[in-house]
């Protein structure tokens, strides 16, 4: 019985996690136009877009790897969503049971753009590869300011688990974006590379790279990749929340707290233009380095 | 059989002069002769060592007169023990240039053999007699006939070099006869024992000046530093054997002399710093001078000047364990030159100019020499399994014992310098293309070199693979040289003392 | 400037040595009771030899002296080693002045009366002065004399390498035979005979004819061979 | 012969012999030519040949040479040993001149001079 | 005869035997070296006990071999590897010159590393230890290049370090009286503050050179990439692990045992931490796969040293772990490098490309090995360096998570860069030709890529035996419960280790992939990497459509400033300063006659003036 309800939470939660996040890329499509003086599609759009993708017929593929790139990221997405607390007391969304280890979920995030990245290497399309190089770069580039806010975290709290911080906050009251304010700000700065939107969308690149890795994949290959990409990007906007914002009690509450943070990278990248790749890395250990070892001190010394 | 230890000198002599006679009937003869010496002094060395291990030293007397007032030897486990190594390392350099010379002039080849010959018996003689005059006389017979073996080919500059050693013997010779009158003046005679006996009624600064004069005259032999300008070039221009009997004979000759003058005649305990010392300024000289030399036989004749030191390093230290290590290094150092000086030779022959570069790729060509070569190299600086290693880590226990930190670290650093120039020339043997410019067509060696080769190859293997085969020896060595009033009783009370 | 710094040197390296020999302690302190006094007494009583410089040399010190003759003979071979060449040319003589005929009639005088000395000398050599060695070198002073003033003198080499090492392997045997006989080498095996006399001292004067003979081939052999050397 | 005769006589003796020594040095530290150095080592040895014979010397002293009728004359007796050394040294001296000897003619013929400072084919 | 000495004895007959038939027959020779590799192995494991020793002496110094557990699972790695790695270089070699010579000089690597491990004296550790140093040296310069300057350049710095550590044992031997292990563990803490520091010191070096610690580590990259593949598995994957053992010996054994030891640790660590980035950094920048890996595995070394250097249970059971998983995964990697090489006859990034069709296994094997080196879960790499992680933050070393996780991160780079160069990309007409591997070489390579798979998943088989072994060098504290020491394993329970993560990751992948195959997979058909869409555009023939240069550049340019400082070119000058300094030492032999003349007398002088203080 529990494992059965464990595996209907899990899905609900699949299924959550993919239709915010794909109304969320919608949403900010629209936001993006209206910015830039334009129309915009409907907030809707992506699910059309996505429904248009799994209707159509794949014709061609380049070998083995460029079918096992989507999986693996959907892996990736799926799995790490499985491991992060969706609300503060679980129910339907306590998913693996899982109090939540924080460097096994960095790991984690990583091995779906890896195995992506083997299959756009596979396509043989030189964009593709170029596009991969660059991701990878720019994930050295704002892991260190991310991994010091963990860090800090970590060592503020002397606990290493999602959960254990949720608890902090739970107990005290505070957020942690309030009495940890360094790690917050580094972890935020870093956020902006993560979701990867201007001025940081170097991977993509559309006018460059004709949107780089994906460029050779459509129909199911795309529509995996679409939805794995909404569903990351709403287990992302959730850890934050988890670790910085208190959590959430219920899933209003997490769609205000989500989307308020999400409109953080959205609104600094509408109105940038693009880094280039070795910008990218130097602005991540510029300031947001400093704000990491500021998180750190601070947590070391209080 | 038993013989006596005279016979050690005196059938190499007799042989000496019976060369040029016999030479007369059957040239042959003059090649076959004096490996039949050699190897008749080996058997005769080593089973009156074998008796001496078994039944104590061996005084010999000579005209029938008694240890002070006549001349006497000393057959002693220390010196039997270097007796019959170079007796055996005179064996091996016979068969290794048994066919030396063999297409050219016969009277050439007679004279090297009259020469290699004395050159053995002279270095026995310095090892086992007990009468510091007589030691000076064999120095000189050791002398003469190094010179004529350095300047044995006529086509080379090996005449300088056997100049030089001569400027340098007869200076050191000099030297080595006013020591001898300072001693015989105070003390009215030349009997070692006898001199130990009494050195400490010798007043002090008689005694001293006699001990500098002493290292003077004896240091040219040993090759200590600033005495030591000879041997580089007599090395090298020296024919290949010769090379290796300098190495493995003279030089240990040299070196007994020097540690039987400061242990027995000077009777000095505990640490030697003027040992030491110039142990070590020989060492690092010399191993870094090797570093960049172009010549094989060149950087070959550094390194043994290199060890050398490392030898007097170890005796410096005047315990049981420095003796014991030195002496070890000693055996060790007269086994594995040789066979560097034997295989080298035939690289150096292989090359137009002599030099290391252009050696390229011969271990193809001539792989078991160049194997031998390897195996030397290997053995010298001291890389385990092979022999080199426990000389070496005798060397450092014995230093480490003494807490003589500073030594230990300088004599390692100084073996890393000396694996770099060994394993250049390896490493241009065997990995580089040869090249056809620089070398001539191999001349393979002969199979009684690849013989010699081989058994000294054999006991590198056999002393590193079991060291406790030759401890013992050296044990029972290292404590006679250390008993000075053994020494002392057993020569002077000893009339007769021999077994027929 | 090199000379003033080897004569500082050496003016250093002369106090060293004068504080040592030239010290009036040298003389005081000296062992006067060393292994002399029992040469001086044995000669005379067990050896029955007169010179007593020639005892020590011969038979105390026989060792050495064979040791010495050894050194010769090596001497004459490493001449003849180093000098050596593909094709020795006898005769051609590197030294080609004529010596006028006084020089050449004096020698041809004095020839047999030098050699008589030299024989006489190291026959001698166990009673009087002289000696072996001694002997051996007028005896080779001779054929100095002999080879300078005559171009033409020559001497078979093979000859006097046979008398050479027959000189020396009797030396040895004589050494050997002494060990057969009293147990050890170069012990006197013969009767010794009375003092002063000429048949005494046992096997001494006997090794030291040897000795006369070595030296004197010897020396003659290596002049001849230096003479012969062509520049 | 009084006391004072006898030391400046052994002074004189072993001044001699240093002063020998020192002058054959110099010769082979400073003469250029191969013969001249040879003949310096030769003027060493017969410094020290002298010094050898020197340390023998007692006061009063005959030969060691047991005349007729003087069988027991040994006290008055220098000292016969050393003699008997220096007899060895010298023979041993004339071989290695010789020897040193057959070394220039080689050098000669090799480098066409004497001069020890241009035979220097051989170093480091 | 007993069964250790049996080993040896085999492992030396074998060698020499191999070496002799090489001139008869080839198969001959072939077998007689898998033969030498597999039945000591298999008496090794079967007849050996732990703690079974044997003893004897050599000059009077007692020696005595024997296993621990400790030594037990480096066994496992020497072994494991060295018959794969074996059967691998059988294949991978053949056709080539002086393969006696090779196969010798491997059974004696193989033969010296379980020397090392048998050692329980200083010794016989240090003669086992010069033996792998010269047949390790012998197949660096096997192939011939570079050799004055790589393989000079590996034996002195090998040279260096076991001649600190002769030092080491020959103070030890001075001051305890006896070689063996134990007594100096034992006297340690005795030792007068001097020593103390001294020879930890010494022997670190000595073990630091041999797993390329730092500012030691600049032999590394050259010996690796010089040697043959078939030997660089063992090299990287074994062979410099026996530093690791030697160091842990050190600063478990040693360094923990006195009051200095917090700043021994501090040092250690960030060396560790330097050489993990540092080797990272230059790693991304090599386009020759084996000079990448190389500096990888010069970084792998760091992390583990990081790990030995915080010395916490944990982190020591971090350390073995990655130890064994570094052996395996850059075992296979470089044996992988080996069959491209075989294959193509070259290892460079920017020429070859596209190989994943020719050669499906190798790179089903490099993507296992690499999954693992970049440390992504669920592959054994991972476990290795949470276990990392979290020792280093329960020690309290801030900064140096940091430094780690960036190399680690940055790690990813070279990893994408090694499977995208080689299969990836596109398929170029001039590989066209190219077939897989022969079977004796891929299967190794599989087997060992299956093995970090299964250790990921039941990391508990090597765990266990580790925990044995950390229990021989004094932790007592795991007693088999080295779950409960992280979080990751304390959450699931006890006995039930990384299961349950395992199983969702399977059964989304099978879910997913099910799901790309099935959804009209008929219809989906295959077509070359030429049959692209450029911007919707055909490319021509002529078009290059290969990017392989400059690959990370990018990247490359921001941390620039951190590859500046080479530590390289000081050893150079220093070793050029050294030789001109002896250069001018050696014109002391003048040459001139006379001058030595010279010395005589000023020699005889010196004496003379000091001869006050000769006598004695």
């Amino acid at each position: 019985m529990d494992l059965l309800t464990n595996i209907l939470g899990a899905i609900a939660t699949i299924i959550l996690a993919f239709v915010v996040g794909m109304s969320y890329g919608g949403i900010v499509r629209k936001i993006t136009a209206r910015v830039h003086n334009r129309l915009g599609p409907p907030w809707y759009q992506n699910f059309i877009d996505a429904y248009k993708l799994f209707g159509k017929t794949t014709a061609i593929h380049h070998g083995w790897m460029q079918i096992m790139g989507p999986a693996f990221l959907m892996v990736s997405s799926v799995v790490t969503l499985m491991f992060v607390p969706v609300l503060n007391n679980g129910g339907w969304f306590t998913n693996l049971n899982f109090k939540g280890d924080l460097i096994f979920l960095l790991y984690l995030m990583v091995f779906g753009p890896l195995g992506m990245a083997l299959g756009a290497g596979q396509t043989g399309n030189p964009n593709s590869a170029i596009g991969v190089t660059r991701g990878l770069s720019q994930m050295v580039g704002f892991e260190i300011p991310w991994v010091m806010a963990l860090v800090a975290l970590m060592i503020q709290f002397n606990t290493t688990t999602i959960t254990g911080l949720m608890d902090v906050q739970q107990m005290s009251g505070t957020w942690l974006m309030f009495s940890s304010p360094f790690a917050f700000i580094a972890a935020v700065l870093a956020m902006l590379g993560m979701f990867r939107y201007s001025p940081f969308d170097i991977v993509g690149a559309p006018t460059e790279l004709a949107s780089g890795p994906v460029s050779e994949n459509g129909g199911k290959f795309l529509f995996t990749m679409m939805s794995s990409g909404s569903i990351f990007s709403f287990v992302k906007l959730t850890l934050y929340v988890d670790l910085f914002m208190g959590g959430a009690d219920n899933l209003i509450i997490l769609l205000i707290k989500t989307f308020s943070i999400y409109m953080i990278p959205v609104l600094y990248g509408i109105v940038s233009p693009r880094y280039r790749t070795e910008q990218a890395i130097r602005f991540f250990w510029g300031w947001p380095l400093f704000f990491g070892i500021l998180a750190i001190l601070y947590a070391a010394i209080f | 059989m038993v013989g006596s230890p005279v016979l050690l000198i005196a059938i190499p002599l007799l042989a000496a002069f019976l060369i040029p006679l016999l030479g007369i009937f059957w040239k042959e003869l003059v090649r076959i002769i004096p490996g039949l010496v050699l190897g008749y002094l080996t058997i005769l060395s080593a089973s009156l060592y074998i008796d001496v291990l078994n039944t104590g030293t061996i005084v010999e007397t000579i005209a029938g007169w008694r240890a002070p007032w006549g001349i006497n030897l000393v057959f002693s486990p220390l010196t039997g023990f270097l007796a019959t190594l170079m007796t055996f390392i005179g064996f091996i350099i016979w068969l290794y240039s048994y066919r030396f010379k063999r297409n050219v002039e016969f009277e050439a080849a007679k004279k090297y053999f009259i020469f290699l010959m004395l050159l053995v018996a002279g270095s026995i003689g310095i090892v086992i007699t007990g009468d510091i005059f007589n030691q000076f006389v064999f120095i000189e017979i050791v002398g003469i006939s190094a010179y004529a073996l350095t300047a044995f080919y006529t086509g080379r500059n090996s005449a300088e070099a056997a100049f030089k050693y001569l400027i340098m013997g007869s200076l050191s010779a000099s030297a080595l006869l006013i020591a001898i009158i300072l001693i015989y003046s105070q003390l009215g005679t030349l009997n070692m024992a006898e001199i130990a006996a009494n050195i400490h009624n010798m007043p002090p600064q008689y005694r001293v000046t006699a001990m500098i004069f002493f290292i003077i005259g004896i240091g040219v032999e040993a090759e200590i530093f600033p005495l030591n300008g000879w041997a580089p070039d007599a090395y090298t221009e020296a024919p290949g054997p010769v090379g290796s009997a300098f190495a493995g004979i003279v030089v240990k000759a040299g070196i007994y002399a020097m540690v039987r003058m400061m242990f027995t005649l000077f009777d000095i305990s505990g640490p030697m710093q003027i040992l030491i010392i110039i142990g070590m300024i020989t060492l690092v000289v010399a191993e870094t001078s090797a570093l960049r030399q172009v010549q094989l036989k060149r950087m070959l004749a550094y390194s043994s000047i290199g060890q050398m030191g490392l030898v007097l390093v170890a005796f410096g230290m005047g315990t049981k364990a420095g003796v014991f290590a030195a002496l070890f290094l000693m055996l060790n150092h007269a086994i594995i030159k040789p066979l560097l000086f034997f295989s080298g030779s035939y690289l150096v022959f292989n090359s137009k100019e002599k030099n290391i570069s252009e050696m390229s790729g011969l271990g193809k060509l001539m792989p078991f020499t160049a194997a031998f070569f390897a195996l030397g190299s290997f053995a010298i600086v001291g890389l385990p399994p092979f022999a080199g290693f426990w000389s070496k880590l005798s060397v450092l226990t014995a230093a480490a014992n003494d807490g003589l930190l500073l030594i230990i670290a300088i004599v390692l650093l100084v073996s890393i310098v000396e694996i770099v120039y060994y394993f250049r020339v390896i490493n241009r043997i065997y990995f580089f293309k040869f090249d056809k410019a620089t070398s001539v067509v191999p001349h393979k060696p002969r199979v009684n070199a690849l013989i010699a080769m081989a058994i000294l190859a054999i006991l590198i293997l056999v002393i590193g693979f079991y060291p406790d085969s030759v401890s013992e020896i050296l044990n029972r060595a290292s404590e006679d040289l250390l008993n000075t009033p053994d020494y002392i009783k057993n020569v002077l009370s000893t009339g007769q003392s021999l077994t027929y | 400037m090199k000379k003033t710094i080897v004569i500082l040197l050496l003016a250093a390296f002369g106090y060293f040595l004068a504080i040592t020999f030239l010290d009036p302690d040298f003389e005081k302190d000296r062992n006067r009771n060393g292994v002399k006094n029992v040469y001086l007494e044995k000669t005379v009583s067990e050896l029955k030899t007169a010179n007593t410089v020639t005892a020590i040399v011969v038979n105390f010190r026989g060792f050495d002296t064979l040791g010495e003759v050894t050194v010769l003979f090596l001497a004459a071979s490493a001449l003849g080693s180093i000098l050596f060449k593909k094709r020795h040319h006898v005769g051609e003589r590197s030294i080609t002045l004529p010596a006028s005929s006084i020089v050449s009639t004096g020698a041809k005088l004095l020839f047999p009366a030098i050699i008589l000395l030299g024989v006489y000398v190291f026959v001698h050599g166990h009673l009087t002065p002289g000696g072996g060695f001694q002997g051996g070198t007028i005896i080779a002073t001779g054929f100095l004399l002999m080879l300078i003033s005559y171009r033409n003198f020559s001497i078979s080499h093979n000859i006097l390498s046979v008398i050479e090492s027959l000189a020396g392997i009797l030396f040895v045997v004589i050494g050997l035979m002494g060990f057969i006989n009293g147990g050890t080498f170069l012990q006197n095996f013969m009767p010794t005979g009375t003092l002063n006399n000429l048949f005494s001292g046992g096997i001494i004067p006997i090794i030291y004819i040897l000795v006369g003979f070595k030296v004197a081939t010897e020396l003659t052999g290596l002049i001849y061979t230096i003479l012969h050397e062509k520049g | 012969m009084n006391i004072e005769n006898i030391e400046i006589i052994r002074i004189g003796v072993y001044a001699t012999s240093i002063l020998l020594i020192l002058i054959g040095l110099y010769a082979v530290l400073t003469k250029k030519s191969l013969i001249k150095i040879i003949i310096g080592l030769s003027i060493i040895d017969g410094g020290i040949h002298l010094l050898l014979i020197g340390i023998g010397y007692i006061k009063n002293g005959t030969a060691p040479i047991f005349s007729p009728g003087f069988e027991n004359a040994s006290a008055q007796m220098v000292d016969p040993v050393p003699q008997a050394l220096v007899l060895t040294a010298i023979v041993i001296g004339f071989g290695v001149t010789a020897v040193a000897l057959a070394l220039i003619i080689r050098l000669y013929r090799h480098h066409n001079t004497l001069k020890i400072d241009e035979i220097k084919n051989l170093k480091w | 005869m007993e069964i250790i000495y049996l080993i040896f004895i085999l492992f030396l007959s074998g060698a020499i035997a191999t070496f002799l038939l090489g001139k008869v027959s080839k198969r001959l020779r072939d077998i007689a070296f898998i033969t030498t590799l597999v039945v000591p192995s298999v008496l090794f494991f079967t007849q050996i006990n732990i703690g079974q020793t044997v003893d004897f002496s050599v000059l009077g110094i007692h020696l005595s071999w024997g296993i621990t557990n400790f030594s037990y699972i480096f066994a496992y790695i020497v072994l494991g590897l060295g018959v794969l790695a074996g059967i691998y270089a059988v294949a991978a070699m053949k056709g080539k010159e002086n393969l006696g010579f090779f196969f010798f000089n491997y059974i004696l690597s193989i033969m010296a590393m379980m020397g090392i491990l048998f050692s329980r004296d200083l010794i016989s550790f240090f003669v086992f230890w010069e033996i792998m140093t010269w047949s390790s040296y012998l197949m660096v310069v096997f192939t011939g290049k570079d050799v004055q300057k790589v393989g000079i350049k590996y034996f002195i710095f090998s040279a260096i370090g076991a001649y600190a550590m002769l030092m080491a044992i020959v103070i030890t031997y001075s001051l305890t009286g006896s070689m063996m292990i134990s007594n100096l563990i034992f006297a340690f803490p005795d030792f007068e503050f001097g020593m103390q520091i001294l020879i930890p010191v010494l022997l670190l070096i000595g073990f630091g050179v041999k797993s390329a610690m730092m500012p030691l580590h600049v032999w590394a990259v050259g010996s690796y990439s010089h040697s043959p593949m078939a030997y660089t598995a063992v090299f990287s994957g074994a062979l410099s692990k026996m530093g690791i053992y030697g160091m842990i010996i050190v600063m478990a054994g040693l360094v923990s045992r006195i009051p200095e030891g917090y700043w021994f640790r501090e040092v250690i660590a960030w060396m560790g931490a330097i050489t993990a980035v540092g080797g990272t950094l230059w790693a991304v920048a090599q386009d020759d796969a084996k000079k990448m890996l190389a500096y990888s595995s010069v970084a792998q070394l760091g992390y583990i040293i990081i790990g030995i250097a915080i010395g916490t249970p944990l982190a020591m059971l971090a350390s073995l772990f990655m130890a064994i998983l570094h052996g395996m995964f850059k075992g296979t990697l470089f044996m992988a490098v080996g069959a491209i090489e075989k294959q193509t006859g070259t290892t460079n990034f920017t020429e070859v490309t596209g190989l994943i069709r020719k050669m499906p296994f190798t790179f089903l094997a490099s993507l296992m090995s690499i999954i693992a080196l970049a440390g992504i879960p669920p592959l054994g790499g991972f476990i290795g360096k949470w276990m990392l992680y979290e020792s280093v933050i329960g020690s309290n070393h801030y900064l140096l998570i940091i430094v780690i996780f960036f190399s680690s991160t940055a790690a990813f780079l070279y990893c994408y860069k090694f499977l995208f160069g080689f299969f990836l990309g596109q398929e170029e007409k001039e590989w066209a030709h190219v077939k897989e591997a022969p079977a004796m070489m891929v299967v190794p390579m599989v087997i060992l890529a299956i093995g970090t798979f299964i250790f990921g998943v039941f990391p508990g088989l090597i765990l266990n035996p580790i925990d044995a072994g950390l229990q021989e060098l004094g932790y007592a504290v795991t007693q088999g419960r080295y779950w409960e020491m992280s979080v990751l394993f304390n959450e699931w329970g006890d006995t039930v280790v990384l299961q349950p993560i395992l199983y969702t990751i399977l059964a989304v992948f099978v879910f997913f992939l099910a799901f790309v195959l099935t959804k009209n997979f008929k219809k989906t058909r295959y077509v070359s990497t030429k049959d692209i869409s450029s911007s919707g555009e055909i490319p021509k023939e002529h078009e290059n459509l290969t990017f392989s240069r400059g690959f990370f550049q990018p990247f490359l340019r921001s941390v620039e400033p951190l590859m500046r400082r080479k530590i390289d070119p000081y050893y150079n000058s220093f070793g050029r300063g050294m030789e001109a300094i002896f250069d001018f030492v050696r014109r002391i032999y003048t040459g001139n006659g006379q001058t030595y003349a010279l010395y005589v007398v000023v020699f005889a002088l010196l004496l003379l003036i000091f001869k006050d203080r000769l006598w004695g």
